[in-house]
């Protein structure tokens, strides 16, 4: 099923979501780019679909937050901070990439034992994912097929096709979010048009992993001198883990709350390129050099994951390249790798 | 009479390290010397060759006490310097900002420096066991007032919105009707340190001499306009040289602030309360009224009462400019040039002054900052001299408490006195 | 209350029965777990303990598996957690979630020799093998146990020697790497690996359990190669930072390995290629 | 509970007193943690003298700038168990070792008409006198982490800070990378997080008051400002302000 949503009708359509009682995520301006934020009723007009990466990808914030309570405990009493059944999250307008990300991390979350945080706000979110209608320079996501277009795995997706959006149905509780909110039915020309706008945003991608074969070339590179020519440039700031839509990486800690008199105990992101990382007691490092944490990240997206989730634990979606103060380029990495750079 | 010398030495309930050193003949002080041991910091040095934008940060790091009053005033400085004019509600931001550290100050000095002397303990925490109200509304004061610096600076101690040019980003629009609130709700407390304050026994004791305030059109001065002396002179920032100088006394403490002419002088609430009186909003009135305090006040004690007369003003004023609302432009991007820039502001604990020379790059080639504890501290140790002789016969001990209240009530802050170099404590 | 629940991260809740000292800087802390849920748990595996305010430790159950209804863990003070527990009392109560990772394969070397090496710490989840195997002495060949710490004073278990030493068929070697004046010591001095010359294995039918500081896993390994066995013939136990336990959090990645849920026994044939296994 | 309340002193040396403020400034979480923390010492807001029992924790604001400070700091070392370096300028001298550079002679003058009345010295973080225990990051230090630590100590644990960068908590607050987008040179990258990227989040470069995270790799960001034009004067700058980022780069 496929309808028409006219742009200017956008504020109504995301209006009528946050009526049936979801809690909105879209994304707002905030300087030069697109930030996702929760929106209320007065805010609809600021929802702006016209972007191509935020800077933190959407779906991980939501669904692993940066800093999670899981327990809180007093008086020899535990309790837990799941999320209840009345958060009903709707996202609206994330990109195909960002949705895989999201598949790849429910391989880990959802893996048994199941982690029931991840599992209950996943069970409360509703995805509108976004189709591109543009990639930049950084974007390689269709190295993996992971973009720039969605067929599954979401349960409404919108098109950008100029004066209005392809919405088309993914599954029943996204035709149920529509319910009564009229949209025209779309017609085979809107569904061509679709085609052509995906068609193109491939042609704009110019950035690729060759991934034939990859795995036994990064293996084949544990000990190649590439990771201490990298380990001079790297300032091991962990940028790319945090902004990394598929790092899933936590430390967890505990923490007094002093008005309640209670402990908290929370998880909050870490990431591999940290010395503390792999720290053990009594001062030992299992990664005391940078060159073997920035070997763990890569090789973590481009080689680990196959063994341990079934696919590579990349979607292409340019953040790290974005955001490394140092310039790192992961794809170049490969490349040079695999010889197709110096 | 046998001739004994009073060493108290480490005063404390004051902000930083320093010592008062009396030695009394015959009922006479011979000799006072406030001594300041806190070790000599070298700001005017170090800031030799930074950027001039980075002076609101730097600069903010003399005091912890009163960060506030610093960068505002480093800022307005080099804004001077550089002929950038900022537009009516970021000048009127930076008041708001100004008054919740002056507000903050005020609370942290009545109820856990000052206090402490007038209801008998020798910490506000010793006295949270029997007086737990008392000490809670001191706090509860001040988190209203950090509250409003954090909401408006980005955090407490050490601001970092406020730079050259005006704000890095505008407060939170949406937090504004939480912070209004929070203002208007701690005008109670401040009612009850007025009734509190009023009732502390202050000594009897006057002195008269000269006071400096900052002086402008329609306000209680703070942040904007030109010095103003009892004497009835006036002058900016750029001719404070030639009415205040400083002489460095031998015996160690403080350069020493002389008003033109050679004399002591007092800057802080007593002064802004003698000289701008007029500007206080009515209910600030209505309190001095109550509490029994004009001008011309005399009896520097009862600076505490001024201090919770001037939260109220505080309070009164940061609301009425926050409810204009708080949006400010963008900081403007300054054009570096060489350039000399100086400013007046009036810290918590009085006038303070800072000026920079910038060479052509923006770079300080020249720093010069006097803080208002070295303006008063002059005045502290003729204050000293005019209260001794009726108090001489005391014993040690009273006469030691009662003269570090007299300190106190100065509210030196002693961090922040970049000119106080240190060292020997001297004992006879 | 706490059991009932999915939530892999909510620890149950357990309460110390006894606090022994092993040595200046280790406790064994003997744990039962409230309402009656008894721990069970496989030789190797570990359990991860919760200091509440202060966070959680993985910690190898070091106790013998036969015994039912409580279990012990052997542990050594080095940091925040482990020095709150060093403060807990009997009767205290702790968290605890588990029991987690693969233990040792001792159904898979059942029949065969044995022979076991473990250094300082590393023996605290080695107990439990030798535990199980006097229980059950017929199903496993002849039993050498390798035994070394840094002085006489770091071993640990030091009291149950003799009566592992008793065990039919079984050899316990001891060896420090320096023993302080005035301490008493009659048996050997050196590294630990110096200890298999005592032993004559009979190639292709003996496996190797082997526990300890990573280093002298390494030169342990490197030794057995030599001597001939083969990489699937040799078992090692592995720690690395643990914040889960169940291959969430990420820390314990070796290669595409978890510590937590495929080891922290492994084969070495299957961690022989990792990097970052051992500097 | 255990061992009874943990006895505490605030101290200072060359400071601006901030780092003391923030403990007065927890204000009603200061009367909660003083159930579990005795302010033995604590010259700001309290009469009483210098303690002659030992104590559990000290908490030392400043640099060492003189050998006043030297003997004092010694002092302290030797009647508490456990030392805290409290803020920058206990960590590394901070600001005040902005001057180290300079000669003392001319920094003086600079001052003081008359300097043969100034003895000082360069300024020193504590672990130049003394061991120090932990440290509380910052200039100022942070409330909450000041809390976690006071609250760790008071169960006798040794307190923790997490290991992370500011750069990571500029981008889980989803901001906009002040160096990639405007060229200012930015020290998060490599500076102590838990700040919650105060700076960068209020639109201003981290100027690396919380020092230099174990394991970043300062040089590699020098490479990086310089690769992006920033100038070398710039940089140094830069790299002599609140940490000793610049020795790591220099040795
Ligand atoms: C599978 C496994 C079995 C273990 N068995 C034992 C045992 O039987 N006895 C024993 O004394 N110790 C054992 N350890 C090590 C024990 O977990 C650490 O000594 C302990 O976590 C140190 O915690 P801490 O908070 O006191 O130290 P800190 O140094 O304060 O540690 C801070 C954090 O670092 C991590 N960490 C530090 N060291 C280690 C480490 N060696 N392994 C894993 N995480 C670490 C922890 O997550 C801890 O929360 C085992 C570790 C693992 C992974
Ligand atoms: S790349 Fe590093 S931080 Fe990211 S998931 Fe893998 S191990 Fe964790
Ligand atoms: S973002 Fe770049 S500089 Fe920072 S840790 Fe990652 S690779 Fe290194
Ligand atoms: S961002 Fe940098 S300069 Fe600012 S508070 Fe944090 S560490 Fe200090």
């Amino acid at each position: 099923m496929a309808f028409v949503l006219k742009k200017e009708e956008l504020p109504h359509f995301s209006k009528h979501i946050i009526s049936k009682e979801y809690g909105l995520f879209a994304p707002v301006r905030k300087e030069a780019r697109s930030i996702f934020k929760r929106i209320d009723e007065n805010q609809v007009g600021e929802v702006s679909l016209d972007y191509i990466r935020t800077i933190m990808p959407p779906l991980k914030s939501l669904l692993i937050p940066p800093k999670e309570t899981l327990l809180k405990i007093k008086d020899g009493k535990i309790e837990e901070m799941l999320p209840g059944p009345e958060n009903k999250t709707a996202i609206l307008g994330v990109h195909p990439c960002d949705v895989n990300a999201m598949n790849l991390l429910e391989r880990v979350y959802m893996d048994r034992p199941k982690d029931p945080y991840f599992e209950a706000r996943r069970k409360n979110l509703i995805i509108i994912a976004l189709n591109c209608s543009s990639a930049d320079e950084k974007c390689f996501c269709t190295s993996f097929g992971t973009g720039p277009s969605l067929e599954e795995g979401f349960d409404l997706i919108l098109t950008d096709l100029g004066d209005r959006f392809l919405v088309e149905v993914g599954s029943r509780k996204g035709s149920e979010l529509i319910g009564d909110f009229y949209m025209p039915k779309a017609s085979s020309t809107d569904l061509m048009e679709k085609d052509e706008t995906i068609r193109r945003v491939k042609g704009m991608i110019r950035r690729h992993v060759n991934t034939a074969g990859l795995q036994r070339i990064m293996t084949g590179a544990l000990y190649n001198p590439i990771w201490n020519e990298l380990a001079d440039r790297c300032t091991g700031c962990g940028a790319c883990n945090m902004v990394c839509p598929t790092c899933f990486c936590f430390n967890v800690i505990d923490e007094p709350e002093l008005d309640s008199g209670s402990v908290l105990r929370s998880r909050t992101w870490d990431g591999c390129l940290l010395w503390e990382y792999a720290e053990v007691a009594l001062g030992g490092n299992f990664r005391k050099d940078l060159s073997a944490r920035i070997r763990q990240f890569v090789n973590h997206k481009m080689n680990y994951w196959l063994n341990q989730y079934g696919a590579l634990g990349c979607v292409g979606c340019g953040r790290c390249i974005e955001q490394c103060p140092a310039k790192i380029d992961i794809t170049s990495i490969v490349a040079r790798l695999r010889g197709e750079l110096l | 009479m046998v001739d004994r010398t009073i060493v108290y030495d480490y005063i404390s309930r004051v902000e930083g390290q320093g010592s008062l050193e009396v030695t009394i003949s015959n009922g006479e002080v011979k000799d006072a010397k406030l001594q300041i041991f806190e070790a000599p910091r070298f700001f005017e040095a170090f800031l030799r060759g930074r950027r001039a934008l980075e002076l609101p940060e730097l600069t903010s790091r003399i005091c912890g006490i009163c960060p506030i009053a610093h960068a505002i005033t480093a800022a307005k400085a080099v804004e001077n310097a550089l002929e950038i004019s900022l537009d009516e509600r970021t000048v009127a931001l930076r008041k708001a900002l100004a008054l919740s550290g002056m507000m903050q100050s005020h609370a942290l000095h009545i109820y856990f420096l000052a206090a402490p002397d007038y209801l008998g303990y020798p910490s506000a925490i010793a006295a949270s066991k029997d007086l737990l109200d008392v000490v809670k509304r001191g706090f509860r004061l001040k988190r209203i007032a950090n509250m409003v610096s954090e909401y408006i600076g980005g955090r407490v101690v050490h601001p970092v919105t406020l730079t050259v040019g005006g704000f890095t980003r505008s407060p939170p629009a949406e937090k504004l009707d939480e912070i209004i609130k929070a203002l208007d709700s701690s005008l109670q407390d401040a009612f009850e340190t007025i009734s509190l304050v009023s009732n502390f026994k202050y000594p009897e004791f006057e002195s008269d001499h000269i006071n400096i305030a900052l002086s402008n059109k329609g306000e209680y001065a703070v942040t904007e306009g030109v010095a103003k002396t009892s004497s009835g002179e006036y002058f900016d920032g750029r001719d404070y040289r030639k009415y205040v100088n400083e002489e460095q006394v031998p015996y160690s403490n403080t350069k020493r602030s002389i008003f033109r002419g050679g004399s002591s002088f007092e800057v802080g609430p007593v002064a802004r309360f003698n000289l701008n009186y007029d500007f206080l909003c009515d209910t600030a009135k209505e309190a001095a009224e109550k509490s029994g305090v004009r001008p011309p006040l005399k009896n520097p004690f009862k600076s505490t009462i001024i201090r919770a007369i001037e939260i109220i003003q505080a309070i009164e004023e940061m609301k009425s400019i926050l409810k204009e609302g708080v949006n400010v432009p963008p900081p403007q991007k300054p054009k570096l040039r060489q350039g000399m820039g100086a400013a007046l502001t009036e810290a918590p604990r009085g006038l303070l002054y800072h000026s920079y020379i910038l060479d052509k790059e923006g770079r300080v080639s020249k720093a010069d900052i006097v803080t208002p504890t070295a303006h008063n501290s002059w005045r502290i140790e003729r204050d000293v001299y005019e209260l001794v002789p009726s108090i001489a016969h005391l014993d040690d001990n009273s006469l030691r408490s009662l003269l570090g209240m007299l300190v106190r009530s100065y509210d030196p802050c002693i961090s922040c006195s970049v000119h106080a170099f240190t060292v020997r404590l001297i004992r006879e | 209350m706490s059991n009932e629940s999915e939530n892999p991260y909510l620890p149950a809740f357990a309460k110390v029965v006894e606090i022994r000292d092993e040595n200046s800087t280790t406790k064994t802390f003997k744990l039962r777990m409230l309402n009656n849920k008894a721990l069970r748990f496989r030789p190797g595996q570990f359990d991860i303990i919760s200091y509440f305010g202060v966070g959680e430790s993985a910690f190898s159950i070091s106790s013998s598996p036969e015994e039912k209804d409580v279990f012990e863990n052997t542990i050594r003070k080095v940091g925040r957690v482990t020095t709150a527990l060093f403060n807990v009392k009997p009767g205290d109560i702790l968290g605890v979630r588990g029991p987690y990772g693969k233990p040792w394969p001792l159904e898979r070397v059942m029949g065969s020799d044995l022979i076991i090496i473990a250094g300082g710490m590393g023996l605290a989840p080695l107990r439990p093998v030798i535990h199980y195997i006097a229980k059950h002495r017929d199903l496993y060949g002849s039993v050498d146990i390798l035994y070394g710490a840094r002085t006489p004073g770091d071993m640990i278990f030091t009291y149950e020697f003799d009566s592992w030493r008793n065990i039919p068929n079984t050899r316990l070697y001891l060896t420090v790497d320096y023993v302080p004046p005035n301490t008493k010591w009659e048996y050997d001095v050196g590294v630990v690996t110096e200890l298999l010359k005592y032993v004559k294995p009979r190639m292709r039918d003996t496996n190797v359990f082997v526990c300890g500081p990573e280093v002298m896993m390494k030169f342990t390994a490197q030794l057995l190669l030599r001597m001939g066995f083969y990489p699937s013939e040799i078992f090692l136990s592995l720690e690395r930072r643990m914040k889960c336990g169940i291959g969430k959090c990420g820390h314990c990645q070796i290669g595409y390995k978890y510590v937590c849920k495929d080891g922290p026994v492994f084969n070495l044939e299957e961690i022989g290629l990792l990097p970052d296994v051992i500097e | 509970m255990m061992n009874g309340k943990l006895k505490v002193g605030v101290f200072k040396l060359a400071s601006c007193s901030g780092c003391q403020m923030v403990l007065v400034h927890l204000e009603e979480s200061l009367l909660e943690v003083l159930k579990y923390v005795e302010l033995k010492y604590f010259r700001m807001v309290s009469d009483d003298d210098l303690p002659n029992e030992p104590l559990d924790v000290a908490i030392v604001e400043g640099a060492v700038t003189n050998e006043e400070e030297g003997i004092m700091i010694k002092k302290i070392r030797k009647m508490s168990r456990f030392l805290i370096a409290a803020g920058a300028c206990a960590a590394t001298g901070g600001l005040n070792a902005i001057k180290n550079t300079t000669p003392e002679g001319e920094v003086e003058s600079t001052v003081y008409s008359s300097p043969e009345y100034i003895r000082s010295g360069k300024a020193f973080g504590l672990n130049e006198y003394v061991n120090v225990d932990a440290y509380l990051y910052g200039c100022p230090i942070d409330g909450r982490e000041l809390i976690n630590t006071l609250m760790s100590l008071a169960i006798r644990v040794p307190p923790y800070i997490p290991g992370i960068t500011v750069c990571m908590e500029c981008k889980m607050n989803g901001n906009e990378c002040i160096f990639l987008t405007r060229g200012e040179p930015c020290l998060g990258p490599v500076t102590v997080g838990g700040c919650n990227a105060l700076c960068p989040s209020n639109g201003v470069t981290c100027e690396g008051c919380r020092g230099v995270l174990k394991g970043t790799n300062p040089k590699g960001l020098e490479l990086a400002w310089t690769n992006a034009g920033v100038s070398p004067d710039l940089i140094r700058l830069k790299l002599r302000k609140y940490s000793d980022v610049y020795k790591l780069l220099t040795r």
